[in-house]
């Protein structure tokens, strides 16, 4: 049950791998040779496989059991996608082999970069960008350097409340401030404020759409045409674009630019926290600016513009992200994931989601307290009002769903209503799984209600560890190994 | 369609449990016209087998590395993976994970996590590391603006001899929130310089080890100049392999450590996903961007593990967040940690030694070719040959003749004349003694052509 | 050395706990001059990457099927695994677990195996399985052996159409046990002549669907005329896709069928490992060898599943078992199961009508070759194609221009004359309609060259 | 934590497949089409990768913990073999193509049988054989060719009363009677008694060595002299030869024939049960009855002996013993394992398998009851003397050790000693992991011994499922899922 540490396994001696031996030569190294122990534990082979294999068994994972993580779009992740990303043709390639020799790799690109801007509507997009929040780097430095190329300065991006976190802290990034919108009560933003709020100062808007509360922003492309009215522009995250995709075009709702997370809608998977990538569609008045490099059509096939040049087509760019040319892994999974599903299959992801969804929401709000009417998208959020008087706390509320098999839903966000608990069952859940999901949390509630405070309070009891405190973690903390005295 | 589970029949009876009729009727906030009408203009549904056969097209238009003598590196190193890595990421337990947010059931994940960051502490020879950043370049840049944070000043200084994409990136992520220079003309280490700009506004100076060009320093001087201001010396490494025979950063007064670690666990694909890494001193813990993990109790007592120091993240702190990164390597992170287990003290000074060598080996013998020579003082390696013709097209010749010789600078630097005539070649335990006679004798050819 | 983990201290320390000097005194027994005092002349041990390069040097070597247009069948087929099949037998529970004899902690292997007894039962129309044996050619000749302990009696008659190489090994496994004759000439199928030679002493009648030929046929006379001497009918299904489109055995009556699970789940690997499929009728359980999962419950009522009915086996049973098979195909079982599971009634019997489509396709390509006739009167996936010259040789000049027609029944039938221009030409789902038009281009050029 | 069968989750309409669209075509399938439902459940991909994630993480396996099983070798399957089987130019490679174009898997074949001939000092060997029992029957059945060539009609083998079931069962099926041979106090077989048995009706003798109790025949030699003067042969069962590859040949001891299995000492993966693989070796006077087909160097290049022919190399040959040519799959893997290792590390594979066995039993023997005085080889032997007046059956302390973590010993095998426990740790374990096993024996043999029975009366209590009814599930066999009315 306990594993160690490789640490307390292994030892300096022991080691895993067989390597040549290396014969008599000259050391150049200047001089600057490493002498000291580095403290490095090994082990052989047999015991590696088996210490990341039981460590392994103390994880949750899609492949064991639903994952309701709203905002995350925990969906199946194939199996080809992993075999394609590792044929020595595409994964054996190196970023800087001369073109010549990686004409597949671009065309891949290339054809990647088809399908997100026919998806989106959108005319153009950045491939380089490493997960969400880069791409809304991404997005926000392009609206900066446009807004210099027309030589204004302005400082405001605004936000609503229920915005990712990411959100501010990459407008911050930008060197912006951002002022909050607030909500309606029907969970959108609140169009009158937002109107109030523009003015010659705002840079743009950050929006998610489908928002964090799970809804349709009703009034987007009146949003889009206000913002653009005060000369701002419109940044959508698309976090949840598996909501919409092959449904609704961004470009149709007036987006100027939007990072799209190939680890959410188009399922390369979470690996426990990355990778993820996050390219982003941009509208004509943004693509000038697209960070370098990307691929163009050359005259002996597929080309990368490497360098922001004097004049070109990259003149504009607002610069590099990354050195080589982004998160081809991701790409070619994401692609692979496309090329399955194709335009049919992709509008299906999103009805599925969103059936899903409210199905999920229509079996439970008898018994959970729905934050707003329906019908959501591809999540739906709950609040704790239902918990009220019962003494379970929401945080209480989702370790005992571990117990029963489950991984807790997204819990406090987003924070504009009061103990959120956000449901995402993606497309890829069946009707009997859900159904199975919903019956263990109308069990749960039940247990609520009926005053059995010990199920939840104590949770989880059967995972591989109980409550752990966090507190104590983040007071003092211990981030390493350290060989005991 | 095989990834969706719901049959038409399901469909009807959840629709009828919502109380709709149509799936269309759940999109009704959607505006009228954005909702399409007909598909997107893309291809249907293939079979796997197609699309096997798709990715096959593709592939079969790259060369692989694996299939012809390879001498390309300039921050990405194609080392052998053993099997047994890529056996135990592919594990649905870890692959199909999420963020493990919720610890109880994550164990897995953060064990292996605090079990990277110790690897990351003790290679660079700092006191803590972070749970990984997207690669080397983004982690670079990230270095420069905790620096700004830790010291509350914004001007930082860039070596010479700075990957130069690296250098790219950092004026990218700082643009508008700190001063960049770089000093010494491109290609040159030239100490005293450098130490002539630090000064009090200072808030860090970036420096690499093996530097770009293959070149080893010891920067022990440095970051006493920059203590002296106090300013922080970062230092950039790009082949983490460099680290079982080069001293580390930390042994050289370093302060702020940042690296790709895509040489360990990690194959080339093109580029992406790496693993960067960053590491750093306790003191600056809670000024470090990105995830980290410590260990902890359980309710029982029992040793556990969490994500931790949270209120530096931008879900806590919003416009505040020490970075606006989320999302890190995990998976590439945990292929880091496995190989480099399997290596162990032994085995990663073993394959310093071994990729050292080799180097060796072939930088004698392309300084013996008539008009081609070395430049390096000292490599690890990588090492920086002058032609006696233009690189790039040298590069493209032996392409065409099944060799791939290196980068040529001149990609790098395009705008640069001193560089025209360089090529940057990288050795690793891959390469074959055949594999260096190759490129040796069709060099001969290209110099004598 | 990496797969073993004792180091040398680890030695001394085992080697003082147990008492002696040196590892070879554990060897005492050994008569002295058996022992080795040098190692054996092969090479020494090998890093993992020198072994990949050595395997690549056999493959290589080798023309992949999925490389050109391919039609080679006879008991093997080219289908396409799913991605998804070959990473869950990869898991190491899976991969790394014993037979299961201690079913509480082995229920993942048992249930899979319940649920492949219930779909081989299934697509044979029989009402039980066993679970599994090694492949068919060996399953057909335990089938033979059951009918012996079922009915009591020793003489088996094998049909002319059955697989060459099963007659063989029926021949050889049953050499000391049973009579065994082949009636009707090879190629052919009369069934007034096969039921002349059913007599009181027949334990079985032995025949094949569809035939190696390719025809299709319906056994239930047979199967009336064998029960009517208490003989049994065995039935061999060398192609398990086409029983998603062929009347199964089971309803014409078999008392047993055999079957090749290739297909299933499972690659070429050139022969081997395959899995046998044997189902029988429930009141054989008995005499049926190999081993059989069963459904039982738990100390707590709970469903569970064991491996059962041992008492047939040689571990009781000793020199009066069942059978002396012993391990079976266990990860080929799973795999079949996995991809039968994935297909359901849905895609099974959609692969099987496309197998029959193509075929069909390219049956009348073929047929309008002048000088080529396809000889069927009936086919599932594979035919017989008569040539205007040798089979072999063609075969051999077509592959030189990669594309790999066939078999030439003279491979499996070199002393029969009758077979020299005849090639057995197979089309699974994996052949495209290119592939199938440089077969015919070719052939035209072939056959008027 | 309950996973239901397939049946119970999918149903007839569901499919986990995309497959291309069937056009028009006109049937040719005779008439014989099936027209009934065949009762098949599918699962979409998601479903199904659930599935059977969840049931294999119901099976203990050699990558979670040590697999002690006597007389199985249950050691370390590296992944390196999984990869270079999966080769297309390996894995995608059909039996019945032209040899022309499987140049490289017929050399691939020869250096595996080099490799075996060279290990085992013997000058032939069979490969088609599919597992160790298939190996068996190849033996004998190349004895009984050779005697039947020499015109004698031998009856008789001999076997030793520890002879693993297949060596009977084996027999049976050449035709054989078996006379059982006695053991000594000492665990060996009974030399005299032996000799005794030999006369003009001993076709040979099947002997297991090193033997099932752990231990090395020391009279072998004699032993194998013996049977050769009565004009028998000696079938050595080669099951134990991990214990002694690379430091003893059988050739050298006076084999006529042996199985390998490749899964054993090879390491090729076990699978839950197979595929296993047997190859035999062949003295000089059993090779000319070797099965087809087999390898032969040709004059351009390999080539293939296929049939059985009435000249030429294969005349005496005994036959055909499968379609194609063996488990390729299970040789790639096992010369892999085998190059891995080298002349020096199969050596060391020996020893350290000896050494692990002979430190558990120096470890345990002041606890629990080895049955014969060491050095053992790979695996030590213990009985049930020391749970005498404990009330706790051999049975049940097995099941005990579940509960501590480990998969069971091999039990009630070898019949020569009273409630055996056959321990084989291999040579891919560590010290560490070999004294926490030890260390969990100990506490289970101190619990027996202080009277702690509910400890294993009940066990396992911490398995997936509690202790099962055999007894319920061989009296009234369910075999299959049937519809429930």
């Amino acid at each position: 049950q306990e594993e160690l540490l490789i640490y307390e396994i292994g030892n300096s001696q022991t080691c895993g791998v067989d390597l040549e031996e290396v014969g008599e030569f000259k050391n150049r190294l200047g001089g600057v040779t490493r002498d000291n122990e580095i403290g490095l534990a090994g082990l052989s082979e047999p015991e590696c496989m088996r210490h990341y294999t039981r460590l392994s068994r103390k994880n949750y994972a899609i492949d064991m059991g639903l994952y309701p993580l709203g905002s995350c779009t925990m969906k199946h992740n194939p199996r080809i996608n992993e075999k394609v990303v590792r044929l020595p043709g595409l994964g054996d390639i190196h970023p800087l082999q001369p073109v010549s020799t990686v004409q597949g790799a671009l065309d891949l690109m290339d054809t990647l970069a088809h399908w997100l801007k026919t998806l989106t509507g959108m005319p153009a997009v950045a491939m380089s960008p490493k997960a969400g929040a880069h791409g809304e780097l991404c997005g926000v430095m392009a609206i900066k350097a446009a807004l210099d190329k027309r030589g204004e300065n302005r400082t405001v991006i605004l936000a609503p409340e229920s915005a990712h976190g990411t959100n501010p802290a990459t407008a911050a990034l930008c060197g912006y401030k951002i002022k909050n919108i607030p909500s309606t009560k029907d969970g959108r933003v609140d169009l009158q404020a937002l109107k109030d709020a523009l003015g010659p100062d705002v840079a743009g808007i950050m929006l998610t759409n489908p928002n964090t509360c799970g809804l349709f922003e009703r009034d987007i492309i009146e949003i889009a045409d206000a913002v653009h009215a005060a000369g701002g522009y419109f940044y959508c995250d698309g976090a949840n674009f598996n909501a919409i995709v092959g449904k609704v075009r961004p470009g149709d709702l007036g987006v100027d630019a939007m990072h799209i997370n190939l680890h959410k809608t188009f399922s390369t998977p979470h690996g426990g926290g990355g990778p993820g990538a996050g390219p982003v569609v941009l509208s004509e008045a943004l693509a000038p600016f697209a960070p370098v490099p990307y691929v163009v059509h050359g005259e002996d096939g597929f080309d990368l513009v490497e360098h922001v040049t004097d004049d070109g087509c990259s003149k504009d760019s607002f610069g590099r992200m990354t050195a080589f040319h982004g998160q081809m892994g991701m790409n070619i999974r994401a692609l692979a994931f496309m090329m399955s599903h194709g335009t049919d299959g992709l509008a299906r992801v999103a009805e599925d989601s969103v059936l899903n969804a409210n199905y999920v929401m229509a079996s439970l709000s008898d018994v959970m307290t729905a934050s707003f009417d329906g019908p959501c998208m591809h999540e739906c959020l709950f609040d704790d009002r239902f918990l009220a008087d019962t003494g379970v706390a929401t945080l209480d509320f989702a370790k005992a769903m571990i117990d029963e098999g489950y991984h807790p839903m997204t819990m406090y966000f987003p924070l504009v209503v009061h103990g959120a608990m956000l449901i995402e069952p993606t497309e890829s859940e069946s009707k009997q799984s859900v159904d199975q999901f919903v019956g263990s949390l109308r069990h749960l509630v039940e247990q609520a209600k009926s005053g059995n405070k010990d199920l939840f309070s104590g949770a989880p009891y059967l995972a591989p560890r109980k409550r752990l405190d966090e507190t104590r973690a983040a007071r003092s903390p211990v981030l390493r190994w350290t060989k005991p005295e | 369609m095989r990834y969706l589970p719901l049959s038409q029949t399901d469909r009807e009876a959840m629709l009828a449990k919502i109380g709709v009729s149509h799936v269309n009727d759940l999109f009704k906030d959607v505006p009228r016209d954005a909702l399409l009408k007909e598909h997107v203009d893309l291809p249907t549904h293939m079979s796997e087998m197609e699309v096997e056969r798709e990715f096959n097209g593709f592939a079969n238009k790259n060369v692989p590395a694996g299939s012809v003598p390879f001498f390309v590196g300039a921050g990405a190193y194609r080392h052998y993976v053993p099997s047994s890595v890529d056996h135990l990421i592919q594990r649905g337990e870890f692959l199909t994970a999420y963020t493990p947010y919720q610890p109880e059931i994550s164990q897995g994940t953060l064990q292996a996590l605090y079990e990277f960051q110790t690897q990351v502490a003790q290679i660079t020879g700092m006191e803590v590391s972070n749970a990984s950043m997207y690669d080397g370049s983004t982690a670079c840049g990230e270095a420069v603006l905790m620096a700004r944070r830790a010291t509350r000043k914004k001007k930082a200084i860039l070596s010479g001899t700075l990957n130069p994409q690296y250098v790219e990136v950092v004026r990218t992520v700082t643009k508008y929130t700190d001063d960049v220079a770089v000093v010494n003309p491109v290609g040159t280490y030239f100490l005293d310089d450098l130490i002539a700009q630090i000064d009090d506004e200072t808030s860090c100076v970036v420096v690499q080890n093996p530097d770009f060009f293959g070149n080893i320093q010891d920067y022990t001087k440095l970051a006493e100049a920059a203590h002296a201001k106090k300013a922080l010396l970062v230092v950039v490494v790009t082949e983490v392999v460099s680290l079982g025979a080069v001293r580390s950063p930390g042994s050289m007064g370093a302060d702020i450590v940042v690296g790709e670690g895509q040489s360990i666990g990690n194959g080339l694909t093109f580029g992406g996903p790496y693993v960067g890494l960053l590491a750093t001193r306790q003191k600056f813990v809670r000024t470090m961007p990105g995830r980290v993990c410590g260990e902890t109790v359980d309710a029982d007592g029992k040793r556990g593990f969490v994500l931790t120091l949270s209120t530096r993240e931008q879900h806590i702190r919003r416009e505040k967040a020490t970075s606006n990164i989320c999302t890190n390597a995990g998976l590439c992170t945990l292929a880091f940690t496995i190989h480099m287990t399997l290596l162990g003290e032994k085995g990663f000074r073993h394959l310093a030694q071994l990729n050292h060598a080799k180097a060796v080996t072939l930088a004698d013998k392309l300084d013996a070719i008539d008009g081609v020579s070395v430049l390096n003082d000292s490599f690890f390696n990588e090492f920086t040959v002058s032609l006696p013709m233009g690189a790039a097209e040298a590069v493209e010749r032996l392409a065409d003749q099944d060799v791939i010789a290196g980068v040529p600078l001149s990609r790098l630097y395009p705008d640069n004349p001193d560089m025209t005539n360089k090529l940057l070649v990288a050795v690793t335990e891959t390469v074959t003694e055949d594999d260096m006679d190759r490129l040796v004798a069709e060099l001969k050819e290209l110099a004598h052509a």
